[in-house]
């Protein structure tokens, strides 16, 4: 075990499935001399050569398209885009493409590749530095969207979305690169440092994809969380002395629909938390899978906590940010309801 | 202005508005009801450029881009640098490739006609850009089709019965009714799967053939796109990756003059070829006459050879015709000269390689009417066992199960889920 | 009055905005000489003049960039997207820009273009001539996302889509272009001729959006649907009997709140029909919603009939459309649950 | 192969780890360690190529994109063909203009420095580009610019308050902060609003020209990349339908040789100059020296005669050097030497505005002091004013409810539910 922050438990993965692999390699902007604007591939080139670890263009969409050809000819990429936000140049390689490669030629090709990406805000970045568009792709059959919470899962689920044959979108949650985040951005930010979740292993190790984990346990209701709003979920429960199950996602699709059956049934009460725009977010997802399943346990209606039906603003960002105030506001009414 | 000379006369605001705007939007220069001419396009006899080794820098190669490579001229003689050194078996070899390609595409469109399945697309007039390419790689070299270059198929041997079964969606299709007929994938010819998303493959090529170098082995990768679809974003992005990482690639434009009802010069613009596309990224670039299959041949073969020694990517432009209609669902008449394809002043690609085999000695209009002859009965009788296996609305079919097959490497419970509700649906 | 296919329809609300108003034009692959694959702009051009209806390079995202460029310096561009399967390269300029320019210029500059373009199955168009990607551009906020089911409803919300203020997507359901459909794929095909329906108004007259349309009054049991949909609910009423309200909603966004509400809170039953994939589909969004709102008057879970989630088959057509049968059984669950 | 000379020698890879590789990826000359030497780079002194009629053919400017034009010598002499018939009074307020964004650039930096502001980015050393360029042009004519050219904002006398105050994200911000710093947004100036996302606004200005040309009037759209974006789609776009439709518009190219921390060979490739990235299109092309204010008014006046006058499209490639970090994000001496700026042979675009300006006897050192003093004092008050409205996050701000603004033209139903509960959460 090693203290490890987000960043380098991200490089780690990397740096253990290129040691182990001839097959992989990773390119992005800025990511190869530089080691990439959010330092994730740090070192890496100097490690590993010129050739495993490069710069490319500013070009989302050739950076997605190389990687599923070198993919399809039995490569192991690992793709970064340098935010979230400018994915969708590259929307139609990962919908079109990578995510249909297996089902059109019915397996005779696939497109194994890993895309990571920084999602949210926090960081005042605006309308183009913090979007969280997971919910534009759990949409695409054929694609897996994995979004990891902490040190800890970020290396194993890592490491599985580079082992995985299919290709898998991984998120990194850019506010908690560098320590857990409560939701409130007026107390001191805190490290990764003497984190439990901080201590990652060495070497190899996988965090399978499709399992959710539980973060804590409790009757009185469920809070189902996914990146950055796992840390905001618990701070509210721990403010609220509330008798919560926490269940952070870590994987959207494949979705763990046992574990969140399992809990809303004990509870009959559930909040949905997440950052992106609420309508159609995949906090809908969530929603419907919970009233279809446990529609008979359910003691209130479903709450779902989530950014505005507006572009992420900059100066309003806190208030646009779905803090402890609107997640508390939301338990709330959860519990309130007979 | 003294703007340059197009390759296309324009033609006079058609509509009844008065047209007070600036903007300038181009047209071809005949529609249904005008005679086409086109005397104006010049049929270079002799003046293919010099052909340089392969290896030269990029700016040798800038003149090939807005001239034409020929070897065959009309009375069937070869001529110029460009001959390329191939015996008459393979020229045979070529003729019967082409020949096949094209009765096969006539049976399937009779039959898309009659039912037998949803749609088809021919490739007539452009034979020589598939087959004349194919037989200058290596079978391993992958080639990224689009839907035209059915040629290649054939010409790497591919079971015919498996590519109709295939348009059939029946049940010995591969793709097992997934795809729509035509969007062929086969691996073990060195076949990428095709997508029905034009232009994307071109990048992905460049990666391929990326992946190539990377793991320091010495395949290429050949990818096309019809002249329409060079204006989508992937275009540019195969050009500029392929420049960056001087990744062993071809990067074929097949300029067949049409995009559905549009004409080249949408695409084109004021530009003057579309192998010039790739000048300004520092690519090598030939401009190629599609109808005359030896300088397909002797382009892709200088091509492959430059990429295969590390020289980087090529652009070649295929000049040809699309003879037919874009696809069964399309009526060109509704948008060009009935007699377009005809007064096409580059001929019919199997035409001229017959008629330069016979000028060589090697071939005459006997054989040809028996090759003919064989390759409908070989179509015919394949097509009938295609049938025995169903089409799309005749069984046997393919199991509608198969349907939440591939979608992953292996099935998530809520796939599962749903296959356990269709099943339920069907007993209903 | 006269009768007109959908196709006509939608023809002569950019025939009838053309002509008011000499800043409407129109463009795409196809558009201008020949009309466009499925017709809809046929006689424009030689109507309109050349610089009014013209083809586009094959260049999705090319298109919109003008069309954005276009609205934003006065005029109103009608742009054509060939098959919705193909807006994917278009998707960056949609929802970073067309949807964004407002927002991030404080009002300063707006692009009031609209999209149409032809969404859904049911013409063995396999995977890249059937999708239904509605969902993800729902989760776009500054964009409204509107499908009409008939050619009354076609030519007045494209009427009012080119006259709005804000980008437009107006999905086609193909299916629907030349009659009614009712999913049952083996009985022969209906015209518009003769259907109420098809009975459209000439000249300019406008269907707000965000009004659904109440298809039917019932006490029984509500179907939210759009597009195709809302045919295969009709049928599905008529066979079994139903005492059905049947909301045809023909805007997503802005979505009617109140017509929904007022039909389940009186019902208590609902279900929810799109053709898309399921997961994170707009049904997951309408589930969200009516669980939210309609609570404690719901007797049963609400259901969702959908397509699965895989891409559309080419061969298995008709096994992926959610069609009568997928129908009923989800109806039978609603009605059969406590 | 006989590759042909490269803007920029190839360094051998620098990793631990051998590479069999064959697959090749461009690297700067140089790096942190090393010491920059530019004596490969030709500073052409008398060899701009000759200045055609703006209406001329296309062909006639392929050599200007890979030449360079220049008019002033390092002495301040003007030479050549491309010197612009202006006067002493507009080339003395070119140089007040380019001093003030200078001026501007450097306070806005320190106050980010001092927790002021979220974000700065600075032009210096390419304010040439963006001052040259606004006065060559109408101010009506709509500039499509990057986050790097605020010297237009200067030149078409924007408030600076306003600027500063759009910074600031506060009470007197224009866009009521939602948008980061730098991503202004002025229509009253010709000054459409600047996007995050890189490359889009290329095809947008080519779109609001041919707006422009629909309804016949004489306005053109002027839009700019940096080098590293023209990877995007959205560059080909603009390239193919400026070409199609022959918009009137200029697309501006500023090659600062950097995209944060990736050299311009990156996006350049085997490729030599970007302005030849149009010449395939059939638009015409110039390369000038950007850190030559003279030279880039010729050149931009020479595109908009031939834009307004019915000739289409021209590519500028305005060869420059960013001479800071990419923002106050950055730290450039981690990815390049730290005197790199210095050596960068061609010198400062203000002092050679300036050394002109005295050659030929219409401003001398003290006037120059007495200007940067003027500056800096006017920039230093503004910033004042500005601050005194308030700052990202000392009061007085933006109400937070108008992040509810501005979505639509007029509110849905929806967000006037959201706004009500986020009225209540306030409340809490
Ligand atoms: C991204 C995308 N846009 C549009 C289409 C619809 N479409 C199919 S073929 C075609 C024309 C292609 O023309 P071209 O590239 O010249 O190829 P050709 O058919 O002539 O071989 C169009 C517009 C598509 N398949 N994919
Ligand atoms: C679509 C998109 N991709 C990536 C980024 C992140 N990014 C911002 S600036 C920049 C570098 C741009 O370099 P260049 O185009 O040369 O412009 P310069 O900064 O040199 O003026 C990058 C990669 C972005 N803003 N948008
Ligand atoms: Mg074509
Ligand atoms: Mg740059």
């Amino acid at each position: 075990m090693t203290q490890m922050s987000m960043i380098e438990a991200i490089r780690d993965a990397m740096d253990v499935c290129m040691t182990r692999d001839p097959n992989v390699l990773t390119f992005g902007e800025d990511v190869g001399y530089f080691g990439g604007v959010f330092r994730c591939t740090a070192g890496l080139q100097e490690k590993h050569g010129l050739h495993r670890c490069f710069d490319t263009p500013i070009s989302e969409g050739g950076i997605i398209g190389i990687a599923i050809g070198m993919a399809a000819n039995g490569l192991r990429p690992v793709a970064e885009i340098q935010f979230a936000d400018y994915i969708y140049p590259a929307y139609d390689q990962i919908a079109s493409e990578a995510a249909r490669l297996r089902y059109r030629s019915n397996g005779d090709f696939s497109a194994p590749l890993t895309i990571r990406t920084p999602v949210g805000g926090g960081i005042f970045g605006g309308t183009t530095h913090s979007q969280s568009p997971e919910a534009l792709f759990t949409h695409i059959a054929g694609l897996k969207t994995i979004i990891p919470s902490n040190p800890y899962d970020a290396k194993g689920m890592l490491i599985s979305a580079i082992e995985s044959d299919d290709p898998v979108l991984f998120l990194e949650p850019k506010r908690l690169y560098n320590g857990p985040f409560d939701g409130d951005h007026e107390s001191p930010s805190v490290s990764w440092k003497g984190h439990p979740l901080g201590e990652v292993p060495e070497g190899h190790y996988t965090v399978p994809l499709g399992q959710a984990r539980q973060i804590r346990e409790g009757r009185q209701i469920t809070m189902i969380a996914y990146g950055t709003m796992v840390w905001v979920a618990e701070a509210v429960a721990d403010a609220m002395g509330l008798d919560a199950d926490i269940i952070d996602l870590r994987s959207l699709v494949p979705l763990d629909l046992g574990a969140i059956e399992a809990s809303v049934k004990k509870t009959g009460r559930c909040v949905i938390l997440h950052e992106a725009t609420r309508t159609s977010g995949f906090g809908a997802e969530l929603s419907a899978q919970v009233q279809e399943r446990c529609f008979y346990h359910l003691e209130a209606p479903i709450q779902r906590v989530t950014g505005w039906d507006t572009p992420y603003p900059h100066a309003q960002e806190w208030a646009y940010f779905p803090g402890p105030k609107r997640v508390r506001a939301a338990v709330e009414l959860a519990l309130k309801a007979a | 202005m003294a703007k340059k000379q197009s390759n296309h006369a324009t033609k006079p605001n058609r509509s009844k508005m008065p047209n007070r705007s600036r903007m300038h939007v181009p047209e071809p220069p005949f529609r249904p009801g005008d005679t086409p001419d086109y005397s104006h396009i010049s049929v270079p006899a002799m003046h293919s450029p010099h052909r340089p080794d392969p290896m030269c820098d990029d700016h040798e190669t800038a003149e090939h881009a807005l001239k034409l490579i020929r070897v065959m001229r009309f009375n069937g003689e070869a001529v110029g640098e460009w001959i390329p050194a191939i015996d008459a078996d393979l020229k045979r070899r070529m003729l019967t490739d082409m020949v096949m390609t094209r009765a096969m595409d006539d049976r399937m469109f009779a039959m898309q006609r009659q039912g037998k399945m949803s749609f088809y697309m021919k490739s007539r007039g452009e034979e020589a850009v598939s087959v004349g390419h194919a037989h200058a790689l290596r079978n391993s070299d992958m080639v990224f089709p689009t839907y035209r270059q059915q040629g290649i198929l054939i010409a790497r041997d591919a079971s015919m019965l498996e590519m109709m079964n295939q348009c059939l969606s029946n049940s010995g299709d591969p793709l097992q009714g997934k795809s729509i007929p035509v969007l062929y994938s086969f691996k073990k010819h060195g076949f990428f799967s095709i997508s029905g998303n034009l232009g994307t493959q071109l990048i992905q090529a460049v990666g391929w053939a990326m992946a190539e170098a990377y793991k320091n082995e010495d395949g290429i990768a050949s990818t096309f796109t019809g002249e329409g679809a060079t204006a989508e974003g992937d275009f540019h992005y195969a050009l500029n990756f392929a420049s960056t990482y001087r990744a062993p690639c071809i990067i074929n434009v097949v300029n067949n003059q049409w995009a559905i009802s549009s004409f080249q010069g949408i695409a084109m613009g004021e530009g003057e070829s579309f192998a010039a596309r790739g000048t300004g990224y520092g690519l090598a670039t030939l401009r190629v006459d599609g109808n005359d299959a030896l300088a397909v041949y002797a382009a892709t073969a200088w091509a492959a050879e430059r990429a295969r020694k590390g020289g980087g990517a090529t652009v070649i432009e295929h000049f040809t015709y699309r003879a037919e209609g874009h696809s069964t669902s399309d009526d060109p008449s509704k948008y060009r000269p009935k007699n377009d394809a005809d007064v096409w002043p580059f001929g019919d690609p199997v035409e001229r390689l017959k008629v330069h085999l016979i000028h060589i000695g090697e071939w005459d209009e006997e054989r040809h009417e028996a090759l003919s002859a064989e390759a409908k009965k070989t179509v015919r009788e394949t097509y009938k066992q295609a049938e025995a296996l169903g089409t799309v609305d005749a069984g046997p079919q393919v199991d509608d199960f198969t349907m939440f097959e591939k979608v992953y490497a292996d099935d998530p419970e809520l796939l599962t889920e749903q296959r356990e509700l269709f099943r339920r649906e069907l007993s209903q």
